[in-house]
């Protein structure tokens, strides 16, 4: 164990001092984020839209004195962090460790927080109070919203109700009043899923098994394209009969069955065959957010090379 | 009260919306729903973060093994929560410049976007492409001969994947009908239309038969829901 | 054709001005067009109809074009092949007055004089979808089913079916955790609670719940959104009381993490190599996590169970679990996993469905065969009106 | 290669010794009960060296991995190859920049061939973002490498229209009821190139690129179905979308490029034509992005043979003990 650990303090110590020679003493160093800054409304203020090395030193080359492209300290100090979120996730892969900790307690804090945001700026304002106060909201947050003649909804009461009544759990009698919404939502999905999977779902790919098992191509007799029905046709049947469960899978029924097992073997088969190349394309996005991005090691969008 | 009345609101809950469902006039009764489903699930959040600070507070002070993370979490939340709620370094959108807070809550530059951009983006990415070591090791370990099934499964896989480079196209180059007009009755061996088979063919009636049964699933939950048959969610009083 | 020849030699060549096309002889016009509202729908829909061209075989068909009473121009809806004397025009607004035109269009696309409506129509609304009525038939008879053998199993009936290899193992993986003391882990999915898995997962969570009472084990459900977390509270809560333990429940092990999917992962990925949980159970609704969890369950040994009803993750939870409950097995578990009879029952109504679904496919499939061979068009009246009316 | 490992020695270095404790294990312990009880941690190491080597090696070279065309990325090329100079053809941008990745190199190359073959080209779009794309991949190929063509006589952008699939109904017989104008507000009549054309069926070939709906399939069902003598099509599509689009070939839908491998495929057949010796790198980038896809399903193969070689090794031995 101790070995190990000089052995990654080492690797650690080496990479970080290769970093800092990369970003310090090289000609084109690395992980430097700039942006263009563009004035908005009467030049109140400065969006900053991002740019890259190559933009930047092109307008410097042109007028040594333009204040239009910059270096953005914030977003190189925020770009490192990324990269060292990346590496951080990545080294779990090899084992637990404090600092795979940090970043996935960071992580689940910071994701359960943005989403919360999400929530409350784009569903509880414009849906719920938007629609139950919509004057209120119009003079402090969002003027355009539902027009100048915005009218109450009080359809949209119940939910607040409802969504009161959800909250009583926090208090401490009569939690079981939660129920009731509780039982609300559950009714209504089970209501909304079973006409939704029934109509489309269901119907839909039983229209769509029905096949001729002769085709008739352009008049002639299309044995491939016949063959292929048959099989389509015969793999959804012998795949419902594994489904069914009022049999033993014995005799006749368990051969079919059998052969239901095939058709989704192969299906789960080639599914995952197919899922491989998506998987690898992440991986490479993220490691070419290490080397191009970060690590200014490759460049195939002449993005940071003078 | 306490186990009636919730039975009461699902059977009716979701039969109004069965039959609404065939009667014009109540038909977009449905797409309300989903709009206050969304509008509690956002009210819920509350219960959630309330958990969420409650957990993590507790394992603090009890000094758990670990609390230093729990501290972790609830800065990274609350700090969260402060800069999108309060927003942060937003400006004031520029029809209505007199208004502090009528800015766009994720404007760029904003302490929200940056948060999105450089903390959020890079660490879903990343867990996301931890899926390509996943897949690999799964692979080598799940797709072994052991048994017919077994064998389906790998040989399918085998194939698509072998399909996916260009190793496998050339391995089935030599099917050529320039070469040899007999070939024209064996192109379907080639491996690229070999994988077109088994997606077109062998996967739709896989995937109909999981699809069709997967509705008759549902149908057959949610029906048992409504008719009071199962009542686990209820909790027992 | 050798008009569409000689057009297309003119164009090749540059010569042709646009004003060219209209100097080719219109075809005869159709006639007599009429529009009434379209019986028993939602209020989007007008039927016409019209009398042919005269010149009727030899056009390219016929172009029908829709405007609004105060609209100045006409747009078009679509195209119909020639012989076709009647249209459904969908997607109109409610209670709002249209007209309508149709015209002919020649091989050589010249349009004929338009027969136009004479007086504006809006479509109305009945208080029954027309279009829905087999539909409705078809849910009256499955659903019917289902309830009909709840109610004789319940009466006493005796209904027999058959052993899912996934769920007896459940009862022995959490013994299995029992024995080493460690805690059982069921991961609800990502779904919220709009969705049946989700839901269907809970009615497991419940009997799971019950059996990790009786064996007094740890059970540990961290979930992604905030209403699962209170109706799992609920199930476990519920089972923990129908167990005899009461006093075992802790809710804190029903918590919430986050709603994000990946930091959902995340943390469960590092519970498990911390806690090594001895069973883990993945049910409801999982999207590309389900090899990450499986996976990591994998390397710490654990005994898994999963279920969901996305197909595309069933292959995944298929390689890497030790037992998977595909799709329609994983709705069926909870009913299994009660042993109450009425649930039982509903299984047998899923039957029902199956050999609906055979039924169906299979006479669907044979008229479909007898049309390409016989060329009836008795049977390929009945093919049309089986796929685009029973099964629309 | 060989300039590639002298000058970037210390990747060299780096990846084989992470890697020599693992061939350690394999000479000391032998080959299968090391395969036998392989820390799963090995593949992970494998499998990212599998894709950052690639991703290196293509980004400081340039070069690109071997691909060899498959039967539909042939098909595809040889259904344009076979028009002749002037024919006109339509080329459909129905994607936005989310799927870029799979799809702009398909785009690109799609425009370069049609370019060489002198075909006129109208560019459409069914997604609101896709006739910006069009724009860019117009200035990237045409603008820049093929100056001599003037817009408006041999190619025009007619621009997006709302509508989805209705849109497709409508100029399968009556391209002008939508379309009066092209993208940039000129209208029809004042551009060369559309004299004379009245409808997509006059169009020799449609090619459209597409990330879902609508896209390829609506083409198939309200484009190629009614008129199935009149207009051909072929398409390129995600990887996701893809395996929906397999049923329709090779009737309806003649050639199909399915995600970045169909592009790569498709980007060879095209720069081996046409590329010269020394092709711009812009053309290759579905062959850039298929290296690291290569080498990590190589690997994938590799494993699962390797599993089995061991399942049945293990096997032999069990049955004769």
């Amino acid at each position: 164990m101790k070995r190990e650990t000089m052995i990654w303090a080492a690797i650690m110590l080496l990479g970080a001092g290769t970093l800092i020679w990369r970003a310090a003493f090289t000609t084109n160093g690395m992980g430097r984020e700039y942006v263009r800054a563009v004035p908005v409304g009467n030049g109140q203020w400065n969006r900053y839209d991002p740019a890259t090395y190559d933009d930047y030193i092109r307008s410097e080359s042109a007028n040594p004195n333009q204040r239009e492209y910059l270096l953005s300290i914030p977003r190189t100090i925020c770009l490192w962090i990324a990269a060292f979120f990346t590496i951080a996730i990545f080294s779990f892969l090899y084992r637990d460790n404090p600092i795979y900790k940090i970043v996935e307690a960071i992580y689940v804090g910071l994701s359960a927080g943005y989403w919360m945001v999400i929530a409350f700026w784009d569903v509880l304002i414009p849906n719920l109070l938007g629609k139950v106060w919509p004057t209120m909201i119009q003079k402090w947050a969002m003027p355009g919203l539902s027009g100048p003649d915005a009218k109450r909804d009080f359809w949209y009461l119940i939910p607040l109700v409802l969504g009161i009544m959800l909250l009583w759990r926090m208090a401490p009698r009569g939690d079981w009043i939660a129920r009731w919404p509780l039982a609300f939502i559950i009714g209504t999905t089970a209501g909304l899923q079973l006409v939704a999977y029934l109509h489309g779902d269901f119907l839909e790919q039983i229209r769509s098994s029905i096949l001729p098992l002769v085709v008739n191509n352009l008049g002639a007799f299309d044995f491939w394209a016949s063959v292929e029905n048959l099989i389509v046709v015969v793999g959804v049947l012998s795949c419902l009969t594994y489904f069914f469960f009022s049999f033993e899978h014995t005799g006749f029924v368990g051969k079919t069955a059998n052969v239901g097992i095939w058709f989704l073997m192969i299906t789960f088969g080639a599914s995952f065959g197919y899922t491989v190349m998506g998987r690898i394309a992440l991986l490479a996005i993220r490691i070419e957010f290490l080397l191009d991005d970060w690590l200014w090691l490759i460049d195939p969008l002449h993005r940071h090379t003078r | 009260m306490k186990r009636t009345i919730p039975l009461l609101i699902t059977a009716l809950g979701g039969f109004v919306l069965i039959a609404s469902y065939f009667i014009p006039p109540a038909q977009s009764w449905g797409e309300n729903v989903s709009i206050w489903f969304d509008i509690l699930s956002s009210i819920a959040f509350v219960l959630g973060g309330a958990n969420l600070l409650m957990s993590h507070l507790k394992s603090i002070s009890d000094r758990k093994s670990g609390w230093g993370y729990s501290a972790v979490v609830l800065v990274s939340f609350l700090g969260t929560l402060f800069i999108g709620l309060g927003k942060i370094g937003v400006h004031p959108s520029p029809q209505f410049p007199n208004m502090a807070w009528t800015g766009y809550y994720r404007e760029m530059g904003s302490g929200f976007w940056f948060i999105y951009q450089y903390g959020y983006t890079p660490l879903t990415a990343t867990l996301f492409a931890m899926l390509a070591f996943y897949i690999a090791s799964a692979a080598f370990r799940a797709f072994r001969a052991k048994n017919v099934e077994a064998a389906l499964l790998l040989g399918t896989a085998f194939i698509v994947l072998l399909g996916r480079t260009f190793a496998g196209v050339a391995l089935t180059s030599w099917i050529d009908p320039s070469k040899w007009s007999g070939f024209k009755y064996f192109t379907g061996l080639k491996i690229e239309n070999l994988t077109v088979l088994i997606m077109s063919v062998f996967n739709t009636a896989g995937n109909r038969a999981i699809m069709i049964g997967i509705a008759l699933g549902i149908v057959a939950a949610s029906l048992k829901v409504l008719i009071g048959a199962d009542r686990s969610y209820l909790g027992k009083d | 054709m050798k008009v569409w020849i000689a057009v297309l030699v003119m164009w090749a060549a540059g010569l042709l001005p646009v004003a060219a096309l209209g100097q080719s002889v219109a075809p005869a016009p159709p006639a007599n067009l009429t529009a009434v509202d379209h019986d028993w729908d939602d209020g989007t829909r007008i039927d016409l109809s019209w009398t042919l061209s005269l010149g009727d075989s030899s056009l390219q068909g016929y172009l029908i074009r829709k405007k609004t009473a105060e609209d100045a121009t006409f747009t078009v809806v679509d195209t119909v092949p020639p012989g076709t004397n009647r249209y459904t025009v969908s997607d109109l607004i409610r209670n709002h007055p249209y007209l309508f035109q149709v015209v002919a269009i020649s091989k050589d696309l010249t349009e004929s004089s338009p027969a136009s409506t004479s007086a504006p129509v809006a479509p109305t609304m009945q208080w029954l979808d027309g279009t829905r009525v087999w539909f409705l038939v078809i849910l009256l008879v499955f659903c019917g089913s289902v309830i009909a053998f709840i109610e004789l199993a319940r009466r006493g009936v005796p209904l027999k079916v058959r052993r899912i290899a996934g769920l007896e193992a459940i009862d022995e993986a959490v013994g299995r955790a029992t024995e080493m003391g460690r805690s059982c882990l069921f991961v609800p999915g990502i779904g919220d609670l709009n969705d049946m898995q989700t839901i269907a997962g809970m009615s497991i969570l419940s009997r799971v719940a019950k059996t990790a009472a009786e064996y007094n084990a740890q059970i540990e459900v961290p979930t992604s959104h905030s209403l699962v977390m209170t109706a799992g509270q609920e199930a476990v809560q519920g089972a923990f009381l129908a167990a005899g333990r009461p006093d075992s429940y802790n809710s804190d092990k029903i918590y919430y993490v986050t709603d994000e999917q990946f930091a959902y992962v995340a943390h469960i990925q590092g519970y498990m190599t911390r806690e090594k949980p001895a069973a883990c159970f993945y049910m409801g609704s999982f999207f590309a996590e389900s090899l990450i969890l499986a996976e990591m369950g994998n390397a710490i040994g654990a005994i898994q169970i999963a279920g969901t009803g996305q197909p595309a993750q069933l292959p995944f939870f298929v390689a890497a679990c030790d037992y998977t409950l595909i799709g329609e097995e994983f709705f069926a578990a909870s009913a299994y996993l009660s042993g109450e009879p009425g649930q039982i029952g509903s299984l047998k109504g899923q039957d029902v469905g199956k050999l609906i679904v055979a039924g169906l496919v299979i006479a669907g499939v044979i008229a479909e065969t007898l049309v390409v061979l016989t060329n009836s068009p008795a049977m390929r009246a009945f093919v049309d009106y089986l796929t685009r009316k029973v099964l629309s | 290669m060989r300039d590639f490992l002298e000058q970037q020695w210390w990747l060299v270095v780096i990846v084989l010794g992470s890697l020599a404790p693992l061939a350690a294990q394999f000479v000391s312990r032998g080959f299968l009960p090391t395969l036998r009880t392989l820390d799963r941690r090995w593949i992970f190491l494998l499998m990212f060296w599998a894709v950052l080597v690639p991703i290196y090696f293509v980004g400081v070279t340039g070069r690109t991995f071997p691909e060899i065309p498959g039967a539909l990325a042939k098909a595809t090329f040889n259904e344009i190859e076979k028009l002749h100079a002037g024919d006109p053809v339509l080329i459909a941008f129905d994607y936005d920049p989310s799927s870029e990745g799979e799809l702009s190199p398909m785009a690109t190359a799609f425009v370069k061939q049609c370019a060489e073959k002198k075909l006129k080209m109208y560019f459409m779009a069914l997604w609101p973002v896709g006739s910006q794309l069009a724009d860019a991949t117009i200035d990237d190929v045409l603008k820049s490498d093929f100056p001599n063509l003037v817009y408006g006589q041999d190619y025009v952008n007619l621009g997006y229209k709302s509508g989805n699939e209705g849109v497709i109904k409508v100029i399968v017989t009556n391209l002008r009821e939508l379309y009066t104008t092209d993208s940039r507000g000129t209208p029809l009549q004042d551009i060369p190139m559309m004299h004379g054309i009245q409808n997509i069926q006059q169009m020799k070939l449609v090619i459209d690129i597409s990330a879902g709906y609508p896209g390829i399939k609506e083409w198939v069902q309200y484009a190629v179905t009614p008129f199935p003598e009149t207009i051909h099509l072929v398409g390129g599509s995600t990887g996701v979308q893809a395996p929906q689009l397999y049923p329709y070939v090779p009737r309806q839908l003649p050639g199909l490029l399915g995600a970045i491998k169909g592009a790569a495929e498709y980007e060879k057949l095209v720069i081996d034509k046409y590329g010269g010796p020394h092709p711009n790198p812009k053309y290759l980038d579905g062959l850039r992005r298929m290296g690291p896809q290569l080498v990590a399903h190589l690997l994938i193969i590799f494993l699962i043979v390797m599993a089995n070689i061991l399942y049945f090794a293990d096997k032999r031995r069990e049955s004769r003990s």
